[in-house]
C-alpha cells in the first residue's frame, strides 16, 4: 500500500475491512509470542484493556453481503436482525479459528443469547457477555463496571499470563486516544468538504481499524488526514445528512453509497461508533488506568440506544450534533428488527419535527442487494430539500 | 413573463409507458398525451416509440422539445434531458390535476406511493409499500387474467359485487388459490373482484393512515383508472373514520408523466 | 380379488393420485392442475391413475413376452401416448366449443369476424401438430398438462398475428380456458382404447414405406420389428387390452393429504398431513432417507425423519409463497417458454444474476428489468433459481440441517437447474458424502405416502 | 374461565382479588395511595407494597387488551405514531392504550403513575419501553434497577452487591420520596414470608403434572395460576391462601384422577404429554387453547410461567436478608437465565414430567424470548431425542396469528407423535 495515494489506502482498507479470515490479525498473532486475539461484537468495547494485555480486539461486525446464509437461518427466526445469523455462519464455517476469546458488549437481548450460543457451540477459550451497568454512579454502576473489565482481564491472563501494568495500560490508552482524535479529525474536514472524500470509503477507513492494530491503523488514518486536508474534487448540488440508526448491524456499502448517489453528502452518522464511543480523551497518567476506563465509560460516552438515558436525553443530544454538523436533514436507517434502534424513532423524529428538522426512515439489512426503493426515498427527500426554497412547515409523524 | 416552449415528460412504468406534451409557460396546458402497454418489449424502445408518435403526431421534431424529462424507470432513455424521482413527479402531477390536493396516492403495478404535500406541491412526508406484491396493480392484473377479465373491465365488473369476498391471507399468489377456490363455490366474479380490490385498498388506506395523510386525498397512477379501486378506497375510509375526500382525474395515470414535464419546464426556465 | 389402495395429494397448483397395490408397488399416477374445485381435481387425479394403472398392469401382465418381444413394449407405449392424444382431442374439441361461446360474447360485428377467423386457424393449425407431436414425438412422456400444452401452441401463433388483436386474443383464451380445465371430462377407456389402436394401424401402414436405415441417427431396432408385423401384434394384444380394459380395479382403502386435504370429502381418519405423507413416502422409495425437502407449487417443506420414515421435526415457509413452483410458472410465462424448457435453459448460464427479490407476482418485472439492462436469458434464469434454492436451503437449515440420505421431492424437483443448486450447495455445506435422491416420481411422494398409510390403517 | 371453572372457589377468590386491586387503584385520589408503575419479570413488589404504594403493570394491561380484542387498534395508533412494525407489540399496545385514555380492563382509567420503578430482567425492550413512558409522563420520577444477566451460569457476590447498592442509593430513597414513607425493614421482612410461602405452593402447584392424567394444564390454566403472584400479590395473605385453596382443588382432581379442566369442561383423555417453551398468544387465547385440548394435548410444564421468578430449582426468598432476596430473585427469572440454563431447566422439565413432545411458541415480537429458541430446541432434540414442533405467533398483534397456519403445523405435529407412539409400540 502507497501511503500517499489515498485511494490506494481505501482499496487497502476495504480489503482488509471485509477480509472475513481475518488474515491480518491471525499473522499478527503468529508474529509474536503469548498475543492473543480477541473478538468483540458492536458498538463499545474498551480495546485498551485488550491492547495492554498483548492482545488485539477484533471487531466482529457480522458477513455483510459477503457472506451466503446457508446454515445461519437454522438458529434464528424470519423476525430477528441479519446480523447474528452471518455470525453464526462465520462461526459454523471456522471464520473465527485463532480466536481466543469473545466479547459480546450488552447492545440487546439478540447478542446477549447470542453468547449463550457461543458458550453452547464452545467457540474460543472464553466467551464472555460484558454488562454494561445502566448506573451511572461511580460507587454503583462504576464498581461492578470496573469489576466486569477485571474479570476480561482475568480470561486473558489466564490465556498468556500477561500482567496489564498500570504503563502498559496507560500507553495503550494513549495510542486508543490518538485513534478517536484521528477519526474525529477525518469527520471534521468532511463536514466542511464532503466532496474531497466520498462516505463509503471514510467508512472502509474507520472499519479497517477494527481489524489491525491500533499502530497500524494510526499511520493510516494520520496519511488520510494530510492527504484529505489537500483540495481535490468538486463539489455538488448535494444536501447534508445525519444518519442515524445504523450502530450495530451495518449497512451495506451499497447502502451507503446509495445515499451519496441518490443527491446526500453523509456528515454524520453512527455506522462504526465503538470507534468514536468515547468523546475526547481518557486519562493518560493516572496510577488507576482501569478507573480512567470506567470512568471515561460513566462520563464520556456517546448516546446509543443501547444505554439508558435519563437524565441525558438522547434527542437533545441529536439535536446537538445536527447543529454541530449543520445537516439539512436527518436519515433514520436502522436494521430491520432491530428492536433498540426502532423504539428510539419515534422518540427522536419527535424531536425533529418539533424543531422543523426533515428526516425520512427506511429500514435495511446487512445482506439487503435492491437499492432502488431507497434510491427513490433518498433522492425525493433530497429534492425535496433542493427543489424548494421556501420554509418548511412541520409535518406530522 | 417566461416565453412559451414544449416540454415532453416520459412515465416509464413496469406495465405502461405514459407520454405528456406540454406547452409550458406560466400557465402551462397540456397538448396531447400517449399511452402504450409494455407487454414484454424493452421500455426503452418503446417509449422511444411513444416519444416518436407523440412528435409526429404534432407536427414536431425532437428539436422543438425544450426539456425532456424522464420519471419512473426513465434513467435509461437516451433522449432524456433530466430524470426526477417518481414521488417528486407524482405529487407535481397529482397537484395539477387535482389542484388543492395535500396528498397524493400513485397507485401503480408494482408499488403505492402516498406522499403528503404542502400547497405548493412540495413532498413533505411519503410512505411506500416494499418488496411484497400484495397491495398492487399487478395483483389486480393476475387476477382479472385468470378470470378472464380484460383490465379495462375490471372496475365496472367489481361495481356490480353485492356480496364482496376478501382473501383470507396477504399473499397474492396464496390469494390467487382463494380465488380459484371462490370460483368453485360459486362466489360470483363481481364479488371476488370486489374483494381483491378491497384488500388492496385495505393496504394503501393503511398507508395513508400510518402517513396521517391531509385532505383532499389525490388518486393518480393506472390504478386511477379502476373506479372500482377509487370505489374501494373510498369505502374503507369511511368504515375506517379517516376524514380524508378523495379525488381523481380522467387523465390520473399520466400524473408522473406531468410531474416531469412540469419539472422540465421549471428547470428549464432555471438553467436558461 | 387383488387390492388396491389410492393416495390424493391434493396440491396448492396441482392433484394427484396414486394406487399401489399390496405389496406397496405402484401402479397408477394420475395428475392434474384443475384446481378451481377440489372434488374435480380429486375425481380427474383418480380416473387419471386408473387408466394408468390399466396400462400399467397390462404391462405386469405381459411381463414375460414383453421380455422377449421389446416390440410389444413399444407398441403398447405407442398406444399409451395416442390415448393420451385422444384425451386430449376431446378437451380441444371442448376448448372450441368454449371459444365460440366466448368470442360470441365478447365481441361485435367486424371485430368478432376478426377474431373468430383467427382462432378458427389456431385451433386447425394446434390439433394435427399435437397429433404429430404424440405419436412421433415424446410430447406423452413430457408429462405436460393441457392448459401448457395448448397455450404455448396458441401463444406462438398469436405472437405472429397482428400486434392489435393481442389483447383480444388473449382474453378469449384466458376468457375460456379456465371453463374446460375445469370441467370433468369423463372417458370409455374400452372405446379410447381401441380408437387408439385404429390409430396407431395407420401410423404403421404410413410408416412401411421408409426403409430401416432411412430413420437414420434415430434408428429404432423396436420400430422396425414393429413395422413389419403390426397387424399381428394387434391381433395378439388386443384380447390382453379388452381384458385389461374391462378389469375392476377396487380400491380398497384411501387416504387424502395435500394443502386442500380439509376439502377432501373423505372421512377425518382417511386424511394426513402433507408433512407425514412426503416423508413416508419418500422414505418408502429411498429407504435411508432422514432430511426431505418438497418443493410445491405455494409451499417448501423441510422434513427431517427417523429411521422409520416418521417426521421428527419440519419447517415450511406459508405466508408468503416466494420462491415456490408457482414462481417458476410465472417466470415460464414471461419468458414465453413450457416449464420444462427453464431448467436446461438455467443450465446453460455461465453466470448467475444477483436476484433480489423472490415475490412470485414482482418475478415478471424483475425479469424484464434485467433484461433491458443486457442480461442474458440463461443467466437470469440461472440468478432465479439459485434464489430459490437459497430460500429452500433456508427452510432445510431451520428444520435442522441435511442428513444423510437426503431426498428432494415436489414438482420442482423435476427442474435440472434447482436440483443443480441444491445438489451444489447440499454437498458444500453438509458434507461431500451426503447422498441426494431424486425419483422420477418425485411429484408423486405426497400421495405415494398417503396411499402406503391406507394400506396401513 | 369457562363456566365449569367458574365454580371452583380459587377461580373466584383470585377473581375477588384482582378486582380489589383496581378498586383501590381506582379510588387513589381518595386514598392518597401512590402508585407505582414496573415490570412482571424481577418486579419487587414486595418492596412497592411495604411502602403502601400501588403497583401497575403494562405488561399486564397489554396481555389483558390482547385478550379483550382491543390491541390491534392500540398497536395500530402507536404504529400511526412513528413506532415501527417490528418491534415488541407490548410497547405498542401499552403506548396505544396510553393514548387512548388508558382505560384499564374494568373500563376505568388506570390512574397515571407516581414513579417509574424500571426493575427490568431479562429484556432490553422494558429500557425502551420506559424511555418511551418517562416521555409520556414528564416530570414521574423514574428509579432504575438494572439486573445484571447471569452470563456465567450464577449469581456472583459482584452482581447482587450491585443490585442491593442500586435497591440502597436508586430505588428506596425514590419510593420513599414518592411515597412519603420510611423503609420499614421488619415489614419487608413479614411481607416476605408469605413470599416464601407462595414460592413453596407454585413449586408444588406446577409439580403435579407428574401424575397420569395430568390434573392441570401447567401453560393454558398456568397463565391463570401464576396471576396472582404476577400482579402484585406475591407477598399478601390473600395470596397464600389462594395458593392454599387451589392446591386443595388440584389435589382432589388427583384423588379422583381428573384431567385437566378446559373451556368445555373436563379434558377425558390425555393423548399427548407437551412441555412449551414462549409466552402464548393472547388476541386468540382460547383458540389458541382450543387446538391442543381438542387433540387431547396437555402441557405438563412451559417456561412462560416462570418469567415471574424460577423456583422449582430451588430458589425461595430468604426472609432475613430481604434485598438480598429481591436481588437474587430478579436475578433468578426465566429469562435473565442463560441459554444453557434455559435448555437445562427445560430438559429437566422433559424428563421429570415424562413428555411426549417439546413445542416452541416463538414470539415475534419478544427478542428476549425468541433469539436462540431454536438452538434451544435443536440441544432438547439431541439430548432427549424428543419430537420438536415450533409455530410462531404474537402475544398481542393478531395480525401475527394465523390460525390456519398454526393449525396445520399442529395438525402435523400431533399426527407425528401419534404415529411415533404407533410404530414405536408395535412388537
Ligand atoms: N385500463 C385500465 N383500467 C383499470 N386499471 C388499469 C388499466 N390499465 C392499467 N391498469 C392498472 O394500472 C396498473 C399500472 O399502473 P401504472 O401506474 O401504469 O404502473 P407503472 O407505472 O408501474 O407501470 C396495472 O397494474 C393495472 O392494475
Ligand atoms: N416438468 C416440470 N419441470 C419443472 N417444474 C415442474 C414440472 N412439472 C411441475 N413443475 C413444478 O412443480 C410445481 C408443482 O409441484 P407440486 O409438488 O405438485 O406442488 P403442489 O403440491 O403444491 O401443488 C409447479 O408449480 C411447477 O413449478
Ligand atoms: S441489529 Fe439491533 S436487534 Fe440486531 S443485534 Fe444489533 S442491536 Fe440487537
Ligand atoms: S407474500 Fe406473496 S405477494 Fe408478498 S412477497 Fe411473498 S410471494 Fe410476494
Ligand atoms: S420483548 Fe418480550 S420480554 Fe421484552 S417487553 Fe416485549 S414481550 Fe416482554
Amino acid at each position: 500500500m502507497h501511503l500517499n495515494n489515498l485511494k490506494e489506502i481505501v482499496a487497502r482498507c476495504e480489503e482488509l475491512a471485509f477480509d472475513l479470515s481475518f488474515t491480518r490479525a491471525r499473522e499478527w498473532k503468529s508474529q509474536g509470542e503469548g498475543r492473543i486475539i480477541v473478538g468483540h461484537l458492536p458498538i463499545y468495547f474498551p480495546r485498551e484493556i485488550i491492547h495492554a494485555a498483548n492482545g488485539l480486539a477484533v471487531g466482529i461486525l457480522g458477513g455483510g453481503d459477503k457472506k451466503l446464509i446457508i446454515r445461519g437461518d437454522a438458529y434464528y427466526q424470519s423476525y430477528i436482525c441479519h446480523m447474528p445469523r452471518s455470525i453464526i455462519e462465520l462461526a459454523i464455517d471456522k471464520h473465527f479459528e485463532g480466536f481466543d476469546g469473545f466479547i459480546f458488549p450488552s447492545i440487546c437481548d439478540v447478542i446477549r443469547n447470542l453468547s449463550g450460543m457461543f458458550q453452547i457451540m464452545g467457540e474460543g477459550k472464553f466467551v464472555k457477555y460484558l454488562d454494561f451497568p445502566q448506573n451511572f454512579k461511580p460507587d454503583i454502576g462504576g464498581t461492578f463496571y470496573r469489576h466486569e473489565l477485571q474479570t476480561v482481564l482475568d480470561e486473558v491472563y489466564k490465556l498468556n499470563g500477561v500482567e496489564v501494568t498500570t504503563e502498559r495500560l496507560n500507553h495503550s490508552i494513549s495510542l486508543f486516544n490518538i485513534n478517536r482524535s484521528l477519526i474525529s479529525q477525518l469527520y471534521n474536514i468532511r463536514q466542511e468538504f464532503p466532496w474531497r472524500m466520498t462516505a463509503a470509503d471514510l467508512y472502509h477507513i474507520v472499519r479497517a481499524g477494527y481489524v489491525l492494530p491500533v499502530e497500524e491503523h494510526n499511520e493510516i488514518l494520520t496519511n488520510v488526514v494530510r492527504l484529505i486536508s489537500q483540495e481535490s474534487g468538486d463539489p455538488m448540488d448535494k444536501i447534508r445528512v445525519l444518519v442515524i440508526g445504523a450502530f450495530c448491524e451495518q449497512p451495506p456499502v451499497g447502502l451507503i453509497r446509495t445515499i451519496e448517489l441518490a443527491g446526500c453528502y453523509i456528515v454524520e452518522d453512527d455506522f462504526l461508533l465503538g470507534a468514536r464511543w468515547i468523546q475526547g480523551d481518557i486519562e493518560t497518567n493516572s496510577n488507576d488506568p482501569l478507573e480512567s476506563v470506567t470512568s471515561a465509560y460513566l462520563e464520556k460516552s456517546t448516546f446509543s440506544s443501547s444505554v439508558f438515558d435519563v437524565g441525558n436525553p438522547k434527542e437533545v443530544r441529536l439535536l446537538n450534533l445536527i447543529r454541530y454538523r449543520k445537516v439539512d436533514g436527518v436519515i433514520f436507517a436502522a436494521p430491520s428488527f432491530c428492536d433498540p434502534a426502532l423504539l428510539d424513532h419515534p422518540i427522536l423524529q419527535k424531536e425533529c419535527n418539533d424543531k422543523n428538522i426533515r428526516f425520512i426512515s427506511f429500514l435495511y439489512s446487512e445482506n439487503t442487494g435492491q437499492f432502488k426503493v431507497i434510491k427513490e426515498q433518498v433522492g425525493t427527500f433530497s429534492d425535496s430539500i433542493k427543489l424548494w426554497d421556501e420554509p418548511v412547515p412541520a409535518f406530522s409523524l | 413573463m417566461n416565453q412559451q416552449i414544449y416540454t415532453l415528460g416520459v412515465d416509464v412504468g413496469s406495465s405502461l409507458i405514459k407520454a405528456i406534451l406540454m406547452s409550458y409557460s406560466d400557465t402551462p396546458v397540456i397538448i396531447d398525451k400517449e399511452i402504450e402497454k409494455i407487454r414484454k418489449r424493452n421500455p426503452g424502445l418503446v417509449a422511444d416509440q411513444v416519444i416518436d408518435h407523440l412528435l409526429e403526431k404534432n407536427n414536431l421534431k425532437y428539436s422543438d422539445i425544450a426539456y425532456l424529462a424522464s420519471t419512473g424507470e426513465g434513467e435509461m432513455l437516451q433522449r432524456k434531458r433530466g430524470h426526477f424521482y417518481s414521488m417528486t413527479t407524482h405529487a407535481k402531477g397529482g397537484v395539477f390535476l387535482n389542484p388543492g390536493a395535500l396528498t397524493v396516492v400513485d397507485m401503480g403495478a408494482l408499488y403505492v406511493r402516498a406522499i403528503k404535500i404542502n400547497e405548493l406541491g412540495r413532498v413533505l412526508d411519503y410512505k411506500m409499500t416494499g418488496q411484497c406484491a400484495s397491495g398492487s396493480g399487478q395483483f389486480i392484473e393476475n387476477i382479472s387474467r385468470y378470470l378472464g377479465l380484460a383490465i379495462e373491465d375490471v372496475g365496472a365488473t367489481s361495481m356490480k359485487a353485492t356480496a364482496p369476498e376478501t382473501p383470507s391471507g396477504i399473499c397474492s399468489v396464496l390469494a390467487e388459490t382463494d380465488v380459484i377456490n371462490m370460483v368453485s363455490r360459486g362466489i360470483s366474479t363481481p364479488d371476488i373482484i370486489k374483494g381483491i380490490h378491497l384488500s388492496i385498498a385495505n393496504k394503501i388506506v393503511k398507508l395513508l393512515s400510518s402517513l396521517k395523510a391531509t385532505s383532499p386525498v389525490a388518486l393518480t397512477g393506472g390504478m386511477a383508472m379502476n373506479i372500482g379501486m377509487i370505489q374501494a378506497v373510498r369505502e374503507l375510509i369511511d368504515e375506517s373514520n379517516l376524514d380524508l375526500e378523495i379525488r381523481t382525474h380522467p387523465d390520473s395515470v399520466y400524473a408522473g408523466a406531468i410531474g416531469a414535464a412540469l419539472w422540465g419546464g421549471f428547470r428549464y426556465y432555471k438553467l436558461n | 380379488m387383488k387390492k388396491y389402495f389410492l393416495g390424493i395429494d391434493l396440491g396448492s397448483t396441482t392433484s394427484k393420485a396414486i394406487i399401489i397395490d399390496d405389496n406397496d408397488r405402484i401402479i397408477g399416477r394420475g395428475i392434474t392442475n384443475t384446481r378451481a374445485n377440489y372434488t374435480v381435481a380429486t375425481e380427474i387425479a383418480r380416473l387419471e391413475a386408473i387408466y394408468n394403472a390399466r396400462f400399467s398392469l397390462l404391462k405386469m401382465k405381459l411381463e414375460d413376452e414383453i421380455e422377449h418381444k421389446p416390440e410389444y413394449k413399444r407398441y403398447i407405449k405407442d398406444v399409451e401416448s395416442v390415448f393420451q392424444y385422444l384425451q386430449f382431442k376431446r378437451r380441444l374439441d371442448r376448448l372450441n366449443v368454449q371459444f365460440r361461446d366466448t368470442i360470441e360474447e365478447t365481441f361485435r360485428d367486424e371485430k368478432k369476424e376478426k377474431i373468430s377467423g383467427f382462432v378458427d386457424r389456431i385451433v386447425r393449425e394446434i390439433g394435427p401438430v399435437i397429433l404429430d407431436e404424440y405419436l412421433n414425438g415424446n410430447l406423452g412422456q413430457k408429462n405436460q398438462f393441457f392448459r401448457d400444452i395448448v397455450s404455448e401452441k396458441y401463444n406462438k401463433e398469436v405472437n405472429a398475428l397482428p400486434g392489435a388483436f393481442f389483447e383480444s386474443m388473449m382474453l378469449v383464451y384466458d376468457k375460456s380456458i379456465t371453463h374446460v380445465e375445469n370441467e370433468l371430462t369423463e372417458y370409455d377407456f374400452r372405446e379410447l382404447v381401441h380408437q387408439s389402436m385404429e390409430l396407431l394401424n395407420e401410423k404403421y401402414a404410413f410408416m412401411d414405406d421408409f426403409t430401416p436405415d432411412e430413420t437414420g441417427v434415430g434408428f429404432d431396432s423396436e420400430m422396425n420389428l414393429l413395422k413389419g408385423n403390426y397387424k399381428q401384434i394387434y391381433d395378439s394384444l388386443k384380447g390382453h387390452i379388452t381384458f385389461i380394459a374391462n378389469l375392476d380395479i377396487h380400491i380398497t382403502n384411501m387416504v387424502g393429504t395435500g394443502y386442500g386435504r380439509a376439502l377432501l370429502p373423505f372421512p377425518e381418519k382417511s386424511i394426513r398431513s402433507e408433512i407425514l405423507c412426503h416423508a413416508f413416502g419418500a422414505h418408502a422409495v429411498f429407504p435411508g432417507t432422514r432430511t426431505v425437502l418438497d418443493i410445491g407449487g405455494q409451499d417448501t417443506k423441510a422434513i427431517q425423519a427417523d429411521s422409520h420414515g416418521l417426521v421428527t421435526s419440519f419447517y415450511m415457509n406459508d405466508r408468503c409463497a416466494a420462491g415456490c413452483g408457482r414462481y417458476l410458472g410465472y417466470i415460464a410465462d414471461e419468458f414465453n417458454i413450457s416449464l420444462n424448457e427453464l431448467g436446461p435453459l438455467a443450465v446453460e448460464a455461465t453466470n448467475e444474476v444477483n436476484i433480489c427479490s423472490t415475490c412470485t407476482v414482482f418475478a415478471a418485472a424483475e425479469i424484464r428489468e434485467l433484461l433491458n439492462v443486457g442480461q442474458k436469458r440463461s443467466d437470469i434464469l440461472a440468478g432465479l433459481h439459485r434464489a430459490i434454492v437459497m430460500r429452500a436451503m433456508s427452510l432445510l437449515a431451520r428444520s435442522g440441517g441435511v442428513r444423510n440420505e437426503f431426498t428432494f421431492t415436489g414438482g420442482v424437483a423435476r427442474n435440472q437447474a434447482v436440483l443443480k443448486y441444491v445438489s451444489e450447495l447440499v454437498l458444500q455445506n453438509y458434507g461431500k458424502d451426503i447422498k441426494i435422491n431424486v425419483h422420477t416420481d418425485s411429484i408423486f411422494m405426497g400421495a405415494l405416502g398417503g396411499a402406503m398409510f391406507a394400506r396401513r390403517s | 374461565m369457562s363456566k365449569e371453572a367458574a365454580k371452583e372457589r380459587s377461580v373466584i377468590i383470585q377473581k375477588e382479588m384482582i378486582a380489589s386491586l383496581f378498586k383501590e387503584l381506582g379510588t387513589v385520589k381518595e386514598t392518597g395511595k401512590k402508585v407505582v408503575y414496573t415490570f412482571v419479570p424481577g418486579n419487587i413488589s414486595e418492596l412497592i407494597l411495604s411502602f403502601d404504594m400501588l403497583p401497575v403493570y403494562p405488561e399486564l394491561n397489554a396481555l389483558q387488551s390482547g385478550m379483550r380484542k382491543k390491541s390491534e387498534g392500540y398497536i395500530r395508533e402507536a404504529e400511526q405514531h412513528g413506532h415501527s412494525e417490528d418491534v415488541c407489540t407490548y410497547v405498542k399496545c401499552d403506548v396505544g392504550m396510553m393514548l387512548n385514555g388508558n382505560i384499564g380492563p374494568t373500563g376505568e382509567k388506570i390512574p397515571n403513575p407516581d414513579l417509574l420503578l424500571l426493575s427490568y430482567t431479562g429484556c432490553f425492550t422494558f429500557l425502551k419501553w420506559f424511555e418511551t413512558l418517562e416521555r409520556l409522563y414528564p416530570g414521574v420520577p423514574v428509579a432504575l434497577l438494572h439486573t445484571p444477566y447471569q452470563e456465567a451460569h450464577k449469581i456472583t457476590p459482584e452482581m447482587t452487591a450491585y443490585m442491593v447498592k442500586q435497591l440502597k442509593e436508586e430505588v428506596i430513597p425514590k419510593m420513599e420520596q414518592v411515597s412519603g414513607n420510611k423503609y420499614d425493614e421488619e415489614k419487608l421482612k413479614s411481607i416476605l414470608r408469605n413470599s416464601s410461602k407462595v414460592e413453596d405452593y407454585i413449586v408444588k402447584i406446577f409439580d403435579t403434572t407428574k401424575h397420569r392424567p395430568s390434573p392441570i394444564d401447567a401453560y393454558f390454566a398456568g397463565v391463570y395460576y401464576i396471576g396472582p403472584i404476577n400482579s402484585g400479590f406475591r407477598g399478601t395473605p390473600e395470596a397464600v391462601d389462594y395458593y392454599a385453596e387451589l392446591y386443595k382443588e388440584i389435589l382432589t382432581r388427583i384423588e379422583k384422577k381428573l384431567g385437566p379442566i378446559t373451556p368445555e369442561g373436563e379434558m377425558e383423555e390425555e393423548r399427548f404429554r407437551l412441555v412449551v417453551e414462549g409466552p402464548p398468544n393472547w388476541t386468540h387465547f382460547r383458540e389458541f387453547w382450543k387446538l391442543f385440548y381438542d387433540m387431547g394435548a396437555v402441557i405438563v410444564a412451559s417456561s412462560y410461567t416462570k418469567v415471574g421468578g424460577v423456583y422449582d430449582m430451588g430458589f425461595r426468598v430468604n426472609p432475613d436478608k430481604p434485598l438480598e432476596s429481591l436481588a437474587e430473585y430478579c436475578m433468578n427469572c426465566y429469562t435473565n437465565l442463560n441459554l444453557q440454563q434455559r435448555v437445562d431447566l427445560l430438559s429437566k422439565c422433559i424428563t421429570d414430567y415424562h413428555a411426549d413432545g417439546f413445542l416452541v411458541n416463538s414470539i415475534k415480537s419478544c427478542n428476549s424470548f425468541s433469539a436462540g429458541q431454536l438452538m434451544m430446541m435443536q440441544q432438547l432434540e439431541r439430548k432427549l431425542e424428543i419430537p420438536t414442533g415450533f409455530i410462531e405467533s404474537d402475544l398481542v398483534d393478531p395480525r401475527y396469528f394465523s390460525y390456519s397456519n398454526i393449525k396445520n403445523r399442529l395438525e402435523s405435529f400431533f399426527q407425528m407423535l401419534e404415529q411415533r407412539k404407533m410404530i414405536l409400540n408395535r412388537p
